[in-house]
């Protein structure tokens, strides 16, 4: 992991998100599908933490070597102030961070689903998985056509391309999830990864799971630090033979994880405030019986 | 001097025997135990590391969300998630032994005997120069109250904490109490080497789309520049009270300034928590600052600073201190 | 509704026979009696004023610097400078009758004996609805101990307060205390009305150049966006504890969804304090956003919020709070 | 008072000092030399409290009409933010705020003494004096040359002018007070008008007191509100038979004040913190025997 200031190369729209392209070589260099990284908000202002942001693109080779690309959903104040960069302007940037996704030799066709700006790392990811070889199918779904992200390019990567909005502005109505049977049956996937909302990625985990297809998901949760040392970004996960259960740190275990092994209900669910040791643990929950992609 | 002429003044500081090769080590639970930050902090020009607190029994900790930002700084509900005394020796302990730099073990508990379990588990661990006690936790035998919110209940645990080992003892108090100054003393009485001042103000932050709460936990604890003000109020106050007891002093700190206020006020050496979330490298940053800002005074140490703050010539107590 | 169809939601709210227009208060010793902030803020506009603490005696109040601005937030230490109730009658009598909004007086002293004096000479003061008794002042006769510090204390400035007078009396506490709740149930069982939750934090800043503590009186009060996290925890707690008693929150609101924060937190109305300073016309924009919110939700009155919050299931004391 | 949102028309340097030039033809109206504005830092810094700031210039007519003029001396966060203003940017301005200089009718030769950007409103004094056909003298004092207030506008502007510096890179080597005296006696000043440093504004008061010459000072003093609500801005005031005192708020009773009756040790010396009532209050401070300009 690095910490580097670099320069903002662009500032661009994607739809409904913003682009923005990095000058930062080191962090390019050792990036992986799935990493994301950690931007420092200015000085002064009452937003102290860094926000983290998923690796879109980075290029080691050609005209854009040594650079990287985010993308970002304005909605709270860092993303706003984010939104604003120029070009010229300096960010502090701390990357890659965490365990991005894997890649199974024996698994040669690849079904990518995104939600939103979650579509951001898939595309890193075919590009990788594209290069290995395999065949690679996606879906983009999202709240309308403006928050699909960057669809042309996903059918120009992708050998299969599925788009969802939930409002039918751009191709079929319904969600990600509403296509995935279909999707899965048509392209005889053997492998799901996942990116999107947290709600979506359960949806998807457990139909993969019913399936009996291995499924890793990357997951969004609070992080105070991204370095694993505070503790903030609790991903209950569940042991390899379905029983027991840890928190695992989404920052350094994570981001992406295993779809079969996160204690979804626990996670998701009403959230109640107890003693851990007193919880309920599950007895056995469902779980792919293809092979282990990754914890 | 000696031997840093280059340099200027010297950055060790001594707590009555416990030393520290700068006075700026990293709070519990903000740098784990060092060994994820060694990628990008250089340990060796901090100075020490507070592990996140132990417990007796590996604890899962508490359901998310466990934080959120709030003005100037942040809430959290970890539940001091840890793999249990036993997990943290055999996880933590090689890294703590080779690491060459003081790292002081934060214990946490329920009871007393919890406490004192862990002390017994942990007091030969090499690498360990102290043990941080984190009395901040609800004691299941007096109705959850929390332990540092009563002089007695937080003598019972330095107590039997002391008794068992020779490492020295910090306590470590919240600011949430009446009383801070008598809570302080009860401890120092009980066998406390020093006091580590101030763990998180209890808070809670409430999501107005949601109308839940933020934290899973509903409540938790407040830490950053914005407690700040709390934090050196309650170092000047136990110093006041305390000048010959070691205080370890944080709460906010994130630049070279706010540490020499703390020292100003009367700590012994500070701890920076939160800042290392967003600045990793800023307990080096802090640790060169004042090292400046003893070389353009003069000084040689920072304990030449330390509790020099300029009083007016008489304080009196019964002026209204608000408003 | 009721009269006011092209508004939405109603703003009123009543706080068990205490009515106040908008349910957003000017904070005690931020806005004097209104008269200076007359000129740029609409005063039928807001719910109304807490006049600043008056005392019995004129108080002339601590020296400069009396404030320091810090992370979020600011330290103050004015001393309650105040005319003495002879003179805030002389100036801010004729005024507050006039001004046609409701008037809260906060009342300050030092002994038992100074409340009383000046609740009797204030309680038949045409325009005010209320007396809000500041009791985070320090007891003479308590050894200079802060009279809502100990439920004994506090418990019998309200009782003294509350036989002399019809008015009703909301004691305003503070969090410097090892437990809220217990000093809240001595103030009603002595007499309160209803408690205004919470005055400023103990705090303290040292300017590291001088060497001096920023503010003259070396402590202060802290206030600001800084502090709300703990507020709004108070206001949870005491209003768990004393969901019948009216209870007005305050510390760090300056926007509607802050205020909104508190409603669902227990409170039944807010104040504003700090926020005046640098955007005086915010309480009425947080009125209108308190509207807007209710507006949206289709609800008609603050009161369909007040105490909401949605709780997880279960929420088990133990847990560890805070780390 | 009023509250607007001005735009910035230009900012400029003046020596060591930033002009701001705003347009607030509202507050430009009012404006009477000696107030002040407050302007607000913007939302979601961590500095929360508005900053005020002396009107250099009110102009009501000619080409600037509707304008106001402030001077900066970046030090801090606020300034520092306030000096990096642009052309078209937006400021969150309250004024005019608190009681200007007074002028007596009887009193025809006026000395105005400024120390560093002290200076900057007694140009707005100086103008008022001069259409009201009074004689102005003024002596500009600053630690260097940089921080000597536009000593050629003042000059064109005065009637007389002394210029010190502490370094002597300007006018005479040392400090405001060191000319005063031989000023005076040049000008044969009937009142004196200061602004700067507080320590400066006591020298003066007290010289003036000696000979017995009225002399207004324009104090500062940390202000959380600037609107005469929260009494952090006390200047310790002796009534006008030399008995008895009382803290006046800078603000609204000031930021002019009586120099003789500022009981300056009280205000500027060690700052006892103790129950004011049990304070010793000054027998009798000294006073100039000349009529009172204003309280
Ligand atoms: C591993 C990871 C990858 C991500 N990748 C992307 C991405 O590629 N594009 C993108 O637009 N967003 C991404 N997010 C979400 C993004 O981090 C948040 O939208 C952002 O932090 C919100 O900050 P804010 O200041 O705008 O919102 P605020 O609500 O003001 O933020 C307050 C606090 O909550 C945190 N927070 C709020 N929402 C989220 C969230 N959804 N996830 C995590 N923390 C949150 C913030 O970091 C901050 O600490 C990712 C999150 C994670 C954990
Ligand atoms: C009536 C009046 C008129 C003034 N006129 C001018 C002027 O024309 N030009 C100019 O450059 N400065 C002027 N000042 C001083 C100016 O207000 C401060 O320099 C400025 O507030 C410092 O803010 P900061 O954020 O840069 O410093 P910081 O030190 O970060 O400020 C922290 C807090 O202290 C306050 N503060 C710090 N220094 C002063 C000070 N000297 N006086 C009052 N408050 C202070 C700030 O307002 C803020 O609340 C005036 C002050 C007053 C009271
Ligand atoms: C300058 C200042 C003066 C205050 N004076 C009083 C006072 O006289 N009486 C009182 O009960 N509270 C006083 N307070 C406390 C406020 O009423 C309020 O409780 C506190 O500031 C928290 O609210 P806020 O964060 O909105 O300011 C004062 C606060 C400030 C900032
Ligand atoms: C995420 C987080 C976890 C913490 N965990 C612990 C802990 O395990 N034990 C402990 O004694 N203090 C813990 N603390 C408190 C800090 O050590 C420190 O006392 C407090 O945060 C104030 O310092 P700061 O403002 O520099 O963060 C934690 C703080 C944070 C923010
Ligand atoms: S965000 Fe701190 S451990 Fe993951
Ligand atoms: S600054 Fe608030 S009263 Fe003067």
């Amino acid at each position: 992991m690095i910490r580097t200031r670099c320069e903002v190369l662009s500032n661009r729209r994607t739809g409904a998100y913003h682009s923005l392209t990095l000058v930062a070589p080191d962090i390019a260099d050792r990036a992986k599908p799935g990493q994301f990284v950690q931007i420092a908000v200015p000085e002064g202002r009452e937003t102290l933490l860094r926000r983290p942001f998923s690796i879109h693109q980075a290029s080691r080779r050609g005209g854009w070597a040594g650079t990287l690309e985010i993308v970002l959903d304005a909605r709270g104040r860092g993303t706003a102030w984010l939104a604003e960069a120029r070009t010229h302007d300096v960010l502090d940037v701390i990357g890659p961070l965490g365990r991005g996704f894997s890649y199974a030799a024996d698994l040669g066709s690849c079904l990518l689903v995104g939600g939103g700006y979650g579509g951001a790392p898939l595309f890193f990811l075919a590009e990788e998985l594209r290069a290995r070889n395999k065949l690679v199918g996606m879906i983009l779904g999202a709240r309308d056509h403006e928050r699909v992200f960057k669809p042309i390019e996903g059918k120009r990567l992708a050998d299969t391309m599925v788009i969802t909005t939930e409002d039918g502005t751009m191709g079929e109505r319904g969600r990600v999830t509403d296509v995935l049977d279909a999707t899965l049956a048509r392209t005889g996937a053997q492998v799901v990864y996942a990116c999107g909302p947290n709600a979506m990625l359960r949806a998807v985990a457990e139909r993969c799971a019913v399936r009996g297809i291995p499924c890793q998901v990357a997951v969004e949760e609070l992080m105070a630090c991204g370095l694993g040392v505070c503790w903030t970004c609790a991903v209950p996960v569940v042991g390899r033979d379905g029983r027991g259960w840890w928190n695992m740190r989404a920052c350094v275990e994570g981001p992406v994880f295993n779809g079969s092994r996160i204690w979804w209900d626990r996670w998701l669910g009403e959230r109640p405030a107890e003693p851990a040791s007193s919880a309920p643990e599950p007895e056995r929950i469902h779980r792919p019986e293809a092979a282990e992609v990754r914890p | 001097m000696n031997g840093e002429p280059d340099l200027g003044a010297s950055l060790a500081v001594g707590l009555n025997g416990v030393s520290f090769p700068t006075p700026v080590l990293a709070a519990s639970g903000c740098f784990n135990s060092g060994r994820e930050m060694a990628g990008i902090v250089d340990l060796h020009r901090i100075g020490g590391v507070v592990t996140k607190s132990v417990t007796l029994h590996p604890t899962k900790g508490l359901p998310v969300p466990r934080m959120a930002e709030t003005p100037s700084g942040m809430l959290n509900a970890i539940g001091l998630q840890n793999p249990g005394v036993e997990g943290f020796l055999q996880k933590e302990g090689p890294f703590i032994g080779a690491a060459g730099i003081p790292v002081v073990v934060s214990i946490a508990g329920r009871s007393v005997e919890e406490f004192s379990q862990v002390t017994l588990r942990i007091r030969d661990l090499p690498g360990v120069v102290a043990i941080e006690a984190n009395i901040s936790c609800p004691n299941v035998e007096r109705r959850n109250q929390v332990f540092a919110c009563h002089p007695g209940d937080a003598a019972e645990v330095i107590g039997a904490m002391s008794r068992l080992t020779r490492l020295p003892i910090f306590a470590k108090l919240t600011a949430d109490v009446t009383d801070i100054v008598a809570v302080a003393e009860a401890c120092v009485r009980a066998g406390a080497h020093g006091l580590s001042l101030i763990n998180t103000l209890l808070g809670m932050a409430i999501d107005t789309e949601t109308f839940r709460p933020r934290l899973g936990a509903v409540t938790g604890g407040l830490s950053g520049p914005a407690i700040r003000p709390v934090a050196v109020r309650c170092v000047y106050q136990v110093a006041q009270a305390l000048p010959d007891v070691p205080i370890i002093g944080m709460g906010g700190i994130r630049s070279p300034n706010d540490a020499v206020e703390f020292l100003l006020a009367g700590a012994w050496a500070v701890q920076v928590g939160t800042a290392n979330f967003f600045d990793p490298g800023v307990m080096i940053d802090i640790g060169e600052g004042i090292r400046r800002f003893l070389n353009a005074r003069g000084l040689s140490s920072p304990a030449d600073i330390r509790g020099k703050a300029r009083l007016p010539d008489r304080v009196a107590e019964p002026a209204y201190r608000r408003g």
